[in-house]
């Protein structure tokens, strides 16, 4: 590629625009303000924040995270301060930097969901990420995500209140990814977002229990990538409004890995508690494979798998 | 994310080793109570990094001790590390204790692993009356106790089996002690069951006690909300963070159960 | 323990009688002629086969093996000689061994399941697992065990036929693995077993190419450990009959793991690849958990965990 | 499985390394053309063992050579071990070439790392005119052309750049000798579309070839049937498999797409 023609790597992800492809994880990165000592955050394309509920939630008992072979369990419980406190506080903070806002919304029942929306719409945020995929939490959450008459009726009573762009993360934790994926688009989902954590379960031999407070927790990390790809290349085959994939990213070269099967643009979580600097650094490696691949504009790279 | 460099690796006991960081820039920064957040390399089998306070800061020669016991494979593998390589460590992080004020008395309890953060806490008091009172199993799994008795103006150790010093349990030093004295503050650092009626001790006689926390972690810097600890909410209780609100938290604030 | 009271290590699930609670996994034993050379196969308490059909099968066009993040995606598709050959050449070879034997069966259709279970009820074998749970195949395989209707049809059928303990080899691509595992058992299923592969895909982001020439294959080693952990503990609670559990064991601690979970036995196989040691030697260090713990009996370790 | 000692690491060009083992178990049993499975540490990235094969042998001294190109984790792991450690090895596993017959002529070809496995084959055969046709990138990549020309008769090189020997590929070195020459066998290691190409001259010819294959392993020993390789079967085909009943073939039985 010529020196004139560095990579362009903005994406429009269905009425979200960013600079860049790569968006930190909700849940994986509060409301960007612990990270802000570590890296510019206006070097990320988005901050999908903490997931938010009407009310404030003190989340599940500990301990909320085991190890696993190259991942994480967790069982937080979408602990946060409540949507309120949110746009007040923490909206201020993120607009100081040049980065997408996306609000990662969670509710007990499909009122909560549709109220989260109403009072989004009116926040100044670019994107509300409707989690229907929460396997940590009694209600709501995974309860809606994992069939396709939950999914339908949640998105379409909020899209109708909807004004901003619309993305509907989804669970891996269901049998036909794709189904779950058209009902969401039918519903007037305007972009996917997945997979959220997978649920699983450690025991400590020694003590005999569990080691979640919870019992049974959402696995992430590297060991769930292999399936994360293979489902953000179901689903972009499925639909035809774009998908963000995540599950295991922890390097650019993971992160094309996820655009090549499909996905518009990337989420990292758990691998930045390894490593910070993965999401900043992710975006350049991006570009340098780009450049090196002769692509000029990263929208191409989404679903630009050869298969056999 | 900061590469320290290892001048040496110390092997105090059987299973617990110190290592020591070359670096100004922890020298400079570090605070009693903090602690590391240190990568044990690329296994399969510890994949997170792993929380180890700060035991020492020698501002003299630039160098900063961590002491860690093996616990699991993460423990292991840091134990495996050799001079000249370069830990890959975050921080410090976390909040530190807060000292007596100059001429005060402090006692500092600590049980097992949780008596190493205080040996820096003492240090950083000289002008303190400093009691250290330190629980171990057993005589062999005593470490340091050159270090604490050189900053401590009074040091007793316990063990679980009596095979050297106090037979029993550290809170019976403490409650002894306090049947006498009357510190300024009390900071405990060890098992949860000690904290607590170390904690519950010091409350009931309206003394001030600072409590060093545990939790298994995530992120380590406040962003993930795993390492949850109960936190005294009105009648009620929150859960609050061990990494970005502790460790170190005020014992009067924590819900031990 | 006394020292007399060294650790019982015999099982008996459902009629399959093994003399330790250890088998090696279909599919990554062959029919143990391979790893005969580097232990006694009669330190086993059980091997599964090479998954097994009809007719000879010539499986899938390689690569069959990508390595992912502490696991590996396989897409073998059921490379075996027929389940005639089985009987004539390795069944003589296995019985050599004081091992059990448990017959790994597929089909592409009902009547293919019913057929082999006709067969392997008058070969000498110790067991029949019905693999209702091969994501590598176009047809039958994980096509049947994914929906209620298709295992109960399949497992209903061959019970009729089925003078051998039937054992039903669940997949993991299931939105609720419980259900799934209540219709085997009601459908006719002596014991069930699980986890087999979970549904993964990789890319060459040099080649861009899936790195599998058959795109998607099945995920096992230690990344899945805790999604298979969880299965076993959700199904056991489930279900009456006996569970096999498996998916990402790598030492007798791991199989505990699954035992206190609720496996009255557990499999191991992808962990073999890197130490094949570890089928025997995993026997051990249950037994030396035992005596440190204090269980005389093995199965009193299943669904020993002790919940907060 | 077996622990071989590291005695010696050499670094043969910027991304090839020999490792040399100790090993008297290793020097006795194994034959050309066989390979070792490798367990490169126990990271996160490299898992499964990697196949490495036999470069060579010197019952002399108890030692085995191999040598290895870095392509990914597994082989960067490996690259990264030092002399004094062991190395955790399966093997020698798979079928060896067959030799010549003592007075005839064999020609080896090999590309990249597939000149590897070849030296020990030419060392095994003394009493046979050996010719060596070894293939590379650039002139920089050539690795081990002095042991080859000590153990081959007449050894040739080409580049793909022409910066050594011939400007072009092995093969038209072979073609050109075949229009001379008629060897008793012809052996070839390297990428696809040469070991293809060269069991068709071979083939066309009626010279006898073996053709030593890659695949991505598993078990490595013939369990797992993953390393799967089109084999001629009548008309049709069916899947062998590299490790076990390979890596080396007979080329006439091998379907190259
Ligand atoms: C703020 C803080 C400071 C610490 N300072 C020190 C120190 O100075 N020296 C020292 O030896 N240890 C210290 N620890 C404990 C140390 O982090 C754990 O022992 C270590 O993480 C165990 O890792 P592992 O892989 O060796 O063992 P694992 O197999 O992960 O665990 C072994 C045991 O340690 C417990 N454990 C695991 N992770 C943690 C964790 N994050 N916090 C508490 N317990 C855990 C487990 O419950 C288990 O019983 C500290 C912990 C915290 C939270
Ligand atoms: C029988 C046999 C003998 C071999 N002998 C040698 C040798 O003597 N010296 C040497 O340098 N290499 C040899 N190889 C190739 C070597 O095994 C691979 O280069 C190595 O496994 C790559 O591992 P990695 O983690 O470094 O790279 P990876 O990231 O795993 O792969 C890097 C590249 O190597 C290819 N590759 C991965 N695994 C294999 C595999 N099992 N076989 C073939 N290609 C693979 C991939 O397609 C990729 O292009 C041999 C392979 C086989 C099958
Ligand atoms: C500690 C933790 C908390 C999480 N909280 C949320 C959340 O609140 N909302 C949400 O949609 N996803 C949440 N997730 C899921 C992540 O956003 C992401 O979908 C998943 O972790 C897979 O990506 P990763 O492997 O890069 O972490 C959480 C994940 C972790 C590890
Ligand atoms: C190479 C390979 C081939 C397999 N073939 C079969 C098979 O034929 N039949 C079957 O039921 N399971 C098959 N499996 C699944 C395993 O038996 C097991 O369920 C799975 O690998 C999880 O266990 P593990 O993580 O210990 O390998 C295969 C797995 C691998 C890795
Ligand atoms: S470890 Fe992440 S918030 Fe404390
Ligand atoms: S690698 Fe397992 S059969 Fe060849």
């Amino acid at each position: 590629m010529p020196e004139a023609m560095k990579a362009d790597l903005r994406v429009d992800v269905a009425g979200l625009r960013m600079k860049n492809p790569v968006i930190a994880a909700s849940g994986t990165f509060g409301f960007g303000r612990e990270y802000a000592d570590y890296f510019d955050l206006s070097l990320l394309g988005g901050v999908s924040v903490k997931g938010l509920t009407l009310e404030p939630r003190r989340g599940n008992r500990p301990p909320r995270i085991a190890e696993t072979p190259g991942g994480i369990l967790n069982s937080v419980g979408l602990q946060n301060p409540g949507v309120h406190k949110f746009i007040e506080r923490e909206i201020p903070f993120l607009r100081q930097y040049d980065v997408a806002i996306l609000a990662n919304a969670s509710g007990s029942t499909l009122e909560d969901y549709v109220s989260m929306v109403e009072i989004l719409s009116d926040a100044d945020i670019d994107c509300i990420e409707l989690n229907l995929s929460c396997p940590n939490v009694k209600q709501g959450g995974m309860t809606f995500g994992s069939s396709c008459p939950g999914i339908t009726s949640v998105v379409s009573e909020c899209r109708k209140k909807c004004r901003k762009p619309l993305m509907v993360k989804l669970t891996p934790n269901v049998t036909d990814i794709t189904e779950i994926a058209k009902a969401a688009e039918a519903a007037g989902a305007d972009s996917l977002s997945l997979i959220n954590t997978l649920l699983g379960m450690a025991i400590d031999i020694e003590t005999r229990r569990p080691i979640l407070g919870n019992t049974m927790g959402g696995l992430s990390g590297p060991a769930v990538k292999p399936i994360a790809v293979r489902m953000v290349w179901q689903v972009a085959n499925a639909v035809s409004i774009p998908v963000v994939g995540m599950g295991g990213i922890s390097s650019g070269s993971d992160a094309v890995e996820f655009m090549l099967a499909g996905a518009a643009a990337v989420m990292i979580g758990t691998a930045g508690f390894v490593d910070p600097l993965v999401w900043p650094k992710s975006v350049g490696e991006i570009a340098g494979y780009m450049e090196k691949k002769g692509f000029a504009d990263v929208q191409a790279l989404s679903g630009a798998i050869r298969l056999w | 994310m900061h590469r320290e460099r290892i001048v040496r690796m110390e092997r105090l006991s059987d299973d617990i080793f110190r290592m020591v960081l070359q670096s100004g820039r922890l020298t400079e920064s570090a605070k009693p109570g903090q602690f590391l957040n240190i990568r044990c390399g690329h296994s399969l089998q510890a994949y997170l990094r792993r929380p180890i306070s700060i035991c020492d800061v020698h501002a003299g020669d630039g160098t900063v001790d961590i002491v860690f016991q093996i616990r699991g494979p993460g423990t292991e593998l840091l134990g495996e590390m050799k001079p000249g390589e370069e830990a890959d460590v975050m921080g410090p992080l976390g909040n530190p204790f807060k000292p007596v004020n100059p001429g005060g008395s402090a006692i500092v309890v600590g049980g097992g692993i949780g008596t190493f953060p205080l040996l820096y806490l003492l240090r950083t008091m000289p002008e303190v009356k400093r009691t250290a009172l330190l629980g171990f199993r057993t005589a062999g799994a005593v470490v340091m106790a050159k270090e604490f008795s050189s900053v401590a103006d009074c040091m007793e150790i316990a063990t679980d089996d009596g095979s050297l010093g106090h037979h029993g349990f550290v809170t019976e030093l403490l409650e002894k002690r306090l049947r006498t004295e009357r510190p300024d503050c009390v900071y405990v650092c060890g098992p949860m069951p000690m904290m607590r009626i170390v904690t519950e001790q010091c409350i009931g006689m309206g003394i001030p006690v600072q409590v060093s926390m545990e939790q298994r972690m995530g992120c380590g810097v406040g962003a993930c909300l795993v390492c949850a600890c109960k936190k005294r909410d009105g009648d009620d209780f929150s859960y609050t963070h061990v990494c970005r609100e502790g460790p170190v938290f005020d014992g009067r604030d924590i819900v031990f159960d």
